[in-house]
């Protein structure tokens, strides 16, 4: 079970190939340990996470949903976190706008290197979805 | 604003164009629909009044021909949207811009009237609208039956246009109310707003009607919220199902709703479904500066980036 | 006649609660600014003033129906061999849809040729379709682009209804029309309508006299096949439509639907939905040709469908019951009325007109 | 009037053994126009003690005085203490950065402690928010011929993620300070040198060792006097500069001034409001071969009026107080 | 279709902390995987055989590898199923060991965990298209960044294997910083003397083409077929004119120019030749000091010079060069002295850093090798070094070790004995770094032969007095504070990247760690390789390394563009964006957010204007799929359908 709570929580991490991905492979390589509660979908680029797949997870289930790629200017294809942090960031206001709470949602940037930053993140977020609790009642997993 | 004038435009741009898109009397009194002109003969049908609602720039990216069309200043940004995104050829697009004074709400005046049969309706000079029906004449000012956008118009005056049928006029309203109502939404509490929107987007049928009237859906018959490759809402007819496709529609529109309303106007349900894309607008104005179909050069927000981005922190866990 | 009676104003919510006690009620009630069909609750708003935005059809013929549920299973051992097993419900609860419109309460009867009067009935419509009773209120009003009596209807139709209310100035006058609305009437305790017949037959007709007809056909407009099948007429007719669906969902005579598999991995469903002609998708074949690629295309289909290719199958019954919600609701205030008169053949008077 | 207002937290040395600091650092202020006020009912900071037997504790204390100072509403207190300093600011920092241990912390407390108070140094407020200008600006006097060797302790600066002022191993503040009064500062190496704190007891022959160093550094410098801003520096410096000239056999007479009675000197105040007679190693002499005498009893003067008059207005405030009470009463 | 599951043990890796039996259990029931195993080592060549065996035997048509990182072994068994006959990216793998089993502690959640990720990678892999690479010429030209000692070997190794080299030189002499050392360790070679004739074998190689004092300006294009802009830098010297014969220098009346090639220990003339063995010996003038550019008149210079090459109005030029590969050696940078209070931060004049210790050392230095201290030219007596000034010091942000300072502080100490014999060494250090061949012996024979005192602690505090500076340190093994009064201190300032090394890495898509230096593709296994194909990294751009570790890697470098270009054709990644013709509506906002320029505007028969990808110059990145509205757009092998098959496979209500 996971370490910050009784349950586990759904939590779905999209993770950029060349550095986040690589981040969380550090974080493994280093052995820090992190609550299992994640999930990861590993994209070429931050770039490439629509925000439409942030929405279809959280509406399907998802409790959390964790974003993470190069730092700005360290892009593996130079533009792509760009669009990302605009996208996301419009995403990340928009949340709220639904009923949703936006610290469900966190996206930030993680390099190949910076596995305990990863690990750090991992526990942070997965945290703060615990202290949220479960985003879907049993009333709706009927639906 | 008089009607010849805008008539005699017409008949100039006619010798330019192909067709003009202007409006006529609709089905009943209450309801004015577009009227494609083609023919001298058919510029007597055209009417101008506070019932011309529909947003005419819509048509511009389907057709293929030379076009004359007819604005409201709201309908004005869209052709502005357009240049930026590149989705029309400016050279064949005569546009007619009517500086306008408000447009009346077929659903507040129904509601006036409890939905009895419209038999006459007509405007006076200081503002009013006067609606008959079986049961007698109802008087109601065009502000209270106005459709919300109205409340808050800063571009009475098309942005845009290649003739102007009528004085310019400036706006009254103040700028920085524009999304007064979208802040005080966001100041409710989170379960509160999840509630309003289950209300609503339970209403949902999916016809898709506010998808094919807006004037920025490009895609169309193309709209992923019914393909299946990519397959991101099923045929289910759920809740879940019903939200994904109206975020897909408001992030689509990210940076690109101009506001006309037309999604907000063209629901069956009444479903306020233009008010997630105007709080997407009220974010891209804080983050980017930004405020869609308003400058030929800018660049919608999403499709661009900049290196330190002003407004965005990062945010912390 | 034994198969009326009268509920005064003050039993009317009894009437509908002791309804609600033995069957699923669908009311109409008032949401936001819309009025739709909603299973009966005491905390819902009832409106019976104006007609549903949308039509109840949904209730026999649901907007998504679940044809049936399918799980895979393996045995471990044998990992090659995949077991599917099919779960189907087929038995619906006992319904009423109450104040649909006469208007509605025919739109089933367009339903039923091809779902059930059929040599291979459909057993989801049909077994819906048999538990369900329609009770329909006479309409006491004419609304924005109806025209049901152009279509051989009228407000007060009885036709596919099983009861038909009428609101009079103190109470309401019921007329049980089938053996389903015979027990509905017992239920009703209602008094005898004896002596109320004559008021509900006067405001039935006055309402019908105010009903438009813009075919002048006697309720069966003939269309000209040559206009018909004129690409230019519909060009011109058309240009404004934005061919969404919004007409066809809220049409209580459009049935066709797609299905589709909505699958995980070890479980899904066969979905069936509302389709409509106006969506490209509706024609659009697996090559990536589509047959109907323009809206005008589509929608010369949807007025085909209606009342030429309909009639022609079930004869001459016009699929179309003059609800006038397609007219209503269309964002572009496309009138089908319109067009379907310009079409008409050169013998009613309404085809001289523009 | 008072353009800005500071809560001033004095701590419990400037009220005996650095008396001259409290009085001199208050007359500095007053010149500049720096408003402070004394928190009610302060309490014991925690010092050295308390944070070698138990961190929560150690925070406990200083986050009382941070508490209360919170209310007051000023947003930051000056602590000319650098001791105080630093165990207020190690206090604030770890609650404001750790949210268990502020809860932790807040649990011994009457009152919670949310983070709302920023600890600065009396050289910080000068430095930072006064400014050089400004405090250039109020000087009447100059000082000719004074070198000032600047001498900042170990605490002043440093831990650096505590102190978060100054560069922790080159520290300019106070040179900056004292040069903006026209005085002269020496390029001292041994801004940093242990002074041997609170050693002085257990073990004097360490102490006077390090004193010594500190000493003749900065003799060797050219300064003919040091510029402290920690009490406990000066005790060692000066009080203990009979012992080390007699145990290391030197024979120092360097006097040790806090910054604040040199700023007060070229602003035209007498020495004794500036308490230079609490000095051990006496700065009479630097002090009156650059002020004649005249001019000090100008200044003693001044002094002795500016006293009566605050205490008329202390006076008067304090029937005005009385009137009001018996007023109340009344009603 | 008939997915394969092999799930790893990876020995007790996995097996340890994840049940994979079960894990194999449980994917059997998964509908569509027709096989699950798992297996001690899936990597081993028995493990990957059982894989190609089990795709015959099973009929497989679809593989899933649950096991290490596919950053680690995607390529592998890539390969395996291709050598089975499938389509290699019918391949999916599943983290469970990086993701799962090292960083999680319970055995029940990560076997869970464990079972979900590998479902998520079935769900995927069944929505896995078949992609084939097509191939693409390329330009057999190599661009080498620096020319220090590692770009000289990669350009000359590739020169002589017969590739065209465009070396890149930001200096306006190739050399580098071993071009400044006085000897080399552990053998007390002269520096210059062995890499003189490099440098000439640079200038005279008939393959390489020098661009000194230029700059990388720009990059574009992809393995293969990159395009270069170089900025020439301004020199005000026509170097086609110049013949290096020192004239100018020796008549320019402004003397008080920073010199940069002797990192200021003393100054040079406005118009200068860095230093007697530049290649190429041209001069140049530095306009930060030259009177002609400060004082607006002079012309000194342009009077003597004999072959009239001076001209003050030159521009910076910019120069485009194509090229297929380039091999980055941009070498390293030092802290600098201020960030040094304790020691003077810069205060002191004598207190200096190794690299002009050097220089002082150096014959050809501005001293001639005679070691003076630069505040008064007496010879030191008493010469203290400190090691790791910076190194290994968090809280300077530099954790790591310079990883020569120890060696090069033995040399000087033994060279100082050996200029001044009656002189004395101290060194503080944290500890003795010295395992390279002959390295330990070396720093043994400083302090046994050459009576270099060498003290283990660090040093707290430098401060002047008098003529001397005393330097205040610890000696941990005796327990006692130490002071050492010298006459000149010598820091071993740390390493750092070069300045500008981040920029160059964001013009070349290639990362680089928190302190600048960058990233290679695998720390053991991929030593010069980088994650952008068709860039290799050579010398201390790398990380702080020695002269032979610099030269090992620009050798490997070349190596690695010689293999690439072995080939006349490259293999293109398949998973490139695709257009579905049918439903893209010809928006072409795919257009503005592709970061390569990589998708135009194409007519279809009818006139309908579609969008169209250059599959060549795509990199796969995706952007367009997350901007294209109606999914028309499609990254292959990570398309909207597959990433939410994973979706759908762990979000289910």
């Amino acid at each position: 079970m996971s370490e910050v709570g009784p349950k586990e929580l759904r939590i779905v991490g999209f993770l950029c190939n060349w550095c986040s991905y690589g981040g969380a492979d550090t974080a493994g390589v280093s052995r820090f340990k992190q609550p299992t509660d994640l999930r990861i979908i590993r994209v070429p680029c931050s770039g490439r996470v629509d925000p439409l797949f942030v929405v279809k997870a959280l509406l399907n289930g998802a409790d959390g949903v964790l974003v993470s790629g190069c730092h700005p200017r360290d892009c593996h294809y130079s533009d792509g976190n760009f669009y990302a942090r605009r996208r996301l960031e419009m995403l990340k206001r928009l949340l709220p706008f639904l009923g949703i709470d936006d610290k469900r949602f966190h996206y930030t940037w993680i390099s190949a290197s910076e596995g305990q930053r990863w690990q750090q993140t991992v526990t942070d977020f997965t945290k703060q979805i615990h202290k949220l609790g479960p985003l879907h009642s049993g009333k709706e997993a009927q639906q | 604003m008089s009607l010849d004038k805008l008539k005699q435009i017409i008949t100039d741009v006619m010798k330019e164009v192909d067709v003009v898109i202007g409006y006529k009397q609709g089905f009943d009194p209450l309801h004015a629909t577009p009227c494609f002109i083609t023919k001298p003969e058919q510029v007597d049908q055209v009417i101008w009044n506070p019932l011309c609602v529909q947003n005419l720039a819509s048509y511009l990216t389907s057709l293929k021909k030379k076009v004359g069309v007819i604005v409201k200043g709201c309908d004005s940004r869209t052709i502005v949207q357009f240049m930026q995104e590149g989705l029309i050829d400016r050279s064949k697009v005569v546009v007619i811009g009517i500086p306008c004074t408000g447009v009346v709400s077929v659903r507040k005046v129904l509601e006036k009237v409890k939905h009895e049969p419209i038999e006459e309706v007509k405007f006076s000079d200081d503002g009013m609208v006067i609606v008959k029906t079986p049961s007698g004449e109802t008087k109601m000012a065009l502000s209270e039956v106005a459709p919300d956008k109205c409340e808050t118009c800063q571009y009475p005056t098309p942005v845009l246009y290649d003739h102007l049928a009528g004085e310019p006029i400036t706006s009254t309203k103040d700028p920085q109310s524009v999304f007064k109502d979208i802040e005080e939404f966001d100041k409710k509490s989170l379960e509160e707003k999840k509630a309003y929107w289950e209300k609503e987007f339970d209403r949902c049928i999916r016809c898709y009607a506010c998808r094919n009237a807006c004037p920025m859906c490009v895609c169309q018959d193309s709209c992923i919220a019914e393909s299946r490759e990519p397959h991101w809402v099923s045929q289910k007819s759920n809740l879940t199902e019903k939200m994904m496709f109206h975020m897909i529609h408001a992030l689509h529109l990210a940076g690109r709703c101009v506001e006309c309303g037309e999604c907000e106007r063209a629901c069956p349900m009444g479903i306020p479904v233009n008010k997630l894309k105007r709080k997407i607008n009220s974010d891209m104005k804080v983050l980017f500066g930004y405020e869609p179909g308003v400058k030929p050069e800018d660049k919608p927000p999403m499709f661009t980036f900049s290196v330190e981005e002003k407004n965005i922190e990062e945010h912390k866990l | 006649m034994a198969d009326t009676g009268f509920i005064p104003k003050e039993k009317w919510g009894a009437f509908i609660e002791g309804l609600a006690a033995k069957a699923q009620v669908w009311v109409p009630c008032l949401d936001g600014d819309v009025v739709i069909f909603k299973p009966y609750s005491k905390d819902q708003t009832l409106c019976f003033e104006r007609p549903a935005n949308s039509p109840p059809k949904g209730v026999i013929f649901p907007q998504s129906d679940t044809l049936f549920a399918f799980n895979f299973s393996k045995d471990p051992e044998n990992p090659q061999k995949v077991m599917v097993e099919l779960e189907e419900k087929l038995d619906f609860p006992k319904t009423i849809i109450f104040g649909s419109r006469p208007c509605d309460a025919k739109g089933f009867l367009i339903y039923d040729r091809p779902y059930m009067q059929t040599d291979t009935p459909d057993p989801y419509y049909k077994g819906r379709r048999e538990q369900t009773a329609i009770v329909t209120m006479s309409c006491q009003s004419t609304y924005a682009g109806c025209f049901c009596t152009a279509v051989g209807g009228g407000p007060a139709d009885k036709e596919g209804s099983d009861v038909l209310i009428t609101e009079l100035d103190n109470g309401y006058f019921i007329e049980a029309i089938t053996d389903k609305g015979k027990e509905i009437l017992q239920q009703a305790a209602a008094e005898s309508g004896a002596g109320h017949e004559a008021e509900a037959l006067k405001k039935q007709e006055a309402v019908r006299a105010r009903v438009k007809d813009p075919f002048c056909a006697n309720g069966k407009p003939e269309i000209s096949k040559d206009l018909f099948e004129s690409d230019e007429f519909w060009e011109e007719e058309l240009s404004k439509c934005v061919s969404c669906g919004a007409c066809t969902y809220l049409c209580p005579t459009c049935y066709c639907f797609n299905i589709t598999d909505e699958t995980t991995f070890e479980k899904g469903e066969r979905i069936r939905s509302w389709d409509g002609c106006m969506y490209n998708h509706f024609t659009l074949e697996a090559s990536g040709h589509n047959p109907r690629p323009t809206k005008f295309q589509r929608f010369k289909n949807r007025v085909g469908h209606k009342f030429l290719f309909y009639p022609e199958k079930y004869n001459g019954v016009i699929a179309c019951c003059g609800c006038g919600r397609c007219i209503r609701f269309c964002p572009m205030s496309v009138d089908i009325s319109e067009i379907v008169s310009k079409l008409q053949k050169q013998t009613g008077s309404a085809s001289n007109g523009k | 009037m008072a353009e800005k207002e500071y809560a001033y937290y004095t701590g419990c040395s400037l009220e005996g053994t650095a008396v001259e600091y409290d009085m001199s650092m208050r007359q500095v202020f007053k010149a500049l126009g720096v408003g402070i006020i004394e928190p009610e009912d302060w309490s014991c900071c925690g010092s050295t003690p308390a944070h070698t037997v138990d961190r929560v504790f150690a925070a406990a204390l200083a986050a009382r005085n941070l508490t209360i100072i919170e209310k007051m509403g000023t947003g930051i207190v000056t602590v000319p203490c650098p001791s105080c300093l630093s165990v207020l600011k190690r206090a604030h920092l770890g609650m404001t950065q750790d949210e268990s241990f502020r809860n932790e912390v807040n649990e011994l407390l009457d009152e919670p402690y949310e983070g709302g108070v920023v600890p600065k140094s009396t050289l910080q407020v000068m430095l930072e928010d006064v400014g050089l200008d400004a405090i250039a600006s109020k000087v009447t006097h100059a000082l000719p011929g004074l070198v000032v060797a600047p001498y900042y302790g170990c605490i002043l600066t440093r831990p650096p993620e505590i102190a978060q002022f100054d560069d922790p191993e080159n520290p300019v503040s106070m040179d900056k300070i004292l040069e903006a009064v026209g005085v002269k500062v020496a390029d001292y190496a041994f801004k940093l040198e242990c002074c041997g704190a609170a050693f002085g007891v257990p073990k004097r022959d360490m102490v006077n060792r390090l004193t010594y160093r500190v000493l003749s550094m900065a003799l060797e410098a050219g300064a003919n006097c040091i510029a402290v801003a920690c009490p406990l520096c000066q005790q060692n410096l000066d009080l203990r500069q009979g012992q080390v000239n007699s145990t290391m056999g030197s024979s120092f007479n360097l006097p040790i001034l806090y910054f604040s009675q040199i700023v007060g000197l070229t602003y035209g105040l007498s020495p004794k409001e500036l308490g230079m007679d609490k000095l051990v190693v006496s700065a009479d002499d630097i002090v009156r071969s650059r002020i004649t005498i005249e001019e000090l009893a100008q200044r003693e003067a001044n002094a002795k009026a500016a006293e009566a008059e605050a205490k008329a207005a202390e006076k008067l405030k304090k029937a005005k107080a009385k009137e009001e009470d018996t007023k109340t009463e009344e009603t | 279709m008939r997915v394969g599951v092999f799930i790893c043990h990876c020995g007790s890796n996995i097996a340890g902390t994840v049940d994979v039996a079960r894990a194999a259990a449980e994917l059997r029931k998964v509908p569509g995987v027709a096989f699950a195993t798992n297996y001690m080592y899936t990597c081993s060549e028995p493990g990957q055989d059982e894989i190609k065996q089990a795709i015959k035997r099973e009929n497989l048509d679809r593989i899933v590898v649950a096991a290490c990182s596919p950053r680690m072994h995607e390529l592998t068994f890539r390969r395996t199923i291709e050598k089975a006959g499938l389509n290699r990216y019918f391949l999916e793998m599943a983290n469970i060991r990086e993701h799962i089993s090292w960083v999680g502690l319970d055995k029940e959640a990560n076997t869970i965990k464990a079972i979900e990720t590998i479902k998520m990678a079935v769900a995927k892999v069944m929505q896995n298209k078949p992609l084939y690479s097509s191939s693409f010429k390329i330009n057999k030209r190599v661009l080498v960044i620096g020319g220090g000692v590692a770009g000289m070997q990669a350009a000359l190794d590739c020169g002589d294997g017969g590739l065209e080299v465009v070396l890149v030189e930001k200096s306006p002499s190739v050399g580098g910083m071993m071009a400044r050392l006085d000897k080399t360790f552990p053998t007390i070679d002269c520096s210059i003397c062995i890499l003189g004739p490099k440098m000439v074998d640079v200038a005279q190689h008939d393959k390489i083409k020098l661009y000194a004092y230029s700059e990388i300006e720009d990059i574009k294009g992809y393995v293969g077929n990159y395009e270069v802009k170089i900025r020439k830098k301004a020199t005000y010297v026509d170097w086609t004119k110049c013949t290096g014969c020192g004239l100018c220098m020796e008549k320019c009346p402004s003397k008080n120019s920073y010199d940069y090639f002797n990192f200021g220990v003393a100054p040079t003339k406005a118009i200068n030749i860095p230093f007697p063995q530049a290649i190429p010996k041209k001069a140049k003038i530095d306009p930060d000091f030259c009177r002609q550019f400060t004082k607006g008149k002079c012309g000194v210079c342009a009077k003597i010079c004999p072959t009239g090459a001076i001209n003050y109005e030159m521009q910076d030029e910019i120069v485009t060069e194509e090229v297929g590969a380039i091999v980055v050696a941009s070498g390293y940078g030092l802290i600098d002295m201020d960030k040094f209070p304790e020691y003077g931060g810069g205060r002191y004049p004598d207190v200096i850093t190794g690299i002009q210790y050097e220089r002082l050392l150096n014959a050809s230095g501005p001293t001639e090798g005679h070691i003076v201290r630069p505040s008064d030219h007496t010879e030191p007596k008493t010469v203290v070094f400190v090691s790791c000034a910076g190194s290994r010091d968090k809280s300077l942000g530099i954790p790591y070790c310079s990883n020569f300072c120890c060696m090069y502080i033995a040399k000087q100490a033994i060279l100082t004995k050996d200029h001044i014999p009656d002189s004395q060494s101290y060194v503080f250090y944290m500890d003795i770094r010295s395992p390279g061949k002959g390295y330990d012996e070396f720093t043994r024979r400083a302090q046994e032969d050459y009576g270099a005192k060498y003290v283990r602690g660090r040093v707290s505090r430098i401060y002047p007095k008098g003529k001397k500076l005393v330097v205040v340190g610890a000696d941990t093994l005796l327990g006692t504070q130490v002071e050492v009064e010298a006459d000149l201190v010598v820091l071993a300032t740390a390493v750092t990247a070069a300045p500008g090394a981040a920029q160059l890495a964001e013009k070349l898509h290639i990362s680089y760690d928190t302190f600048g230096f960058y990233v290679e593709s695998h720390p053991k296994l991929r030593p010069v390789e980088t994650n952008t194909s068709g860039v290799f990294l050579a010398g201390a751009a790398q990380g702080p390394k020695d002269i032979p570790a610099s030269v090992g890697q620009g050798s490997a470098a070349a190596a690695k563009v010689l293999a690439l270009f072995s080939k006349d054709m490259l293999e293109s990644d398949p998973a490139v964006a695709k257009v579905n013709e049918n439903t893209c509506v010809g928006c072409l906002k795919c257009k503005l957010t592709c970061p390569f320029g990589a998708i135009q505007e194409k007519e279809l028969r009818g006139g309908k204007i579609v969008a169209s990808v250059i599959e060549t110059v795509c990199a796969g990145c995706g952007v367009c799929t997350s901007t294209c509205p109606c999914g028309a757009i499609q990254l292959s092998h990570f398309t909207d359908n597959q990433l939410l098959a994973e979706v759908n496979a762990i979000c289910q209500k």
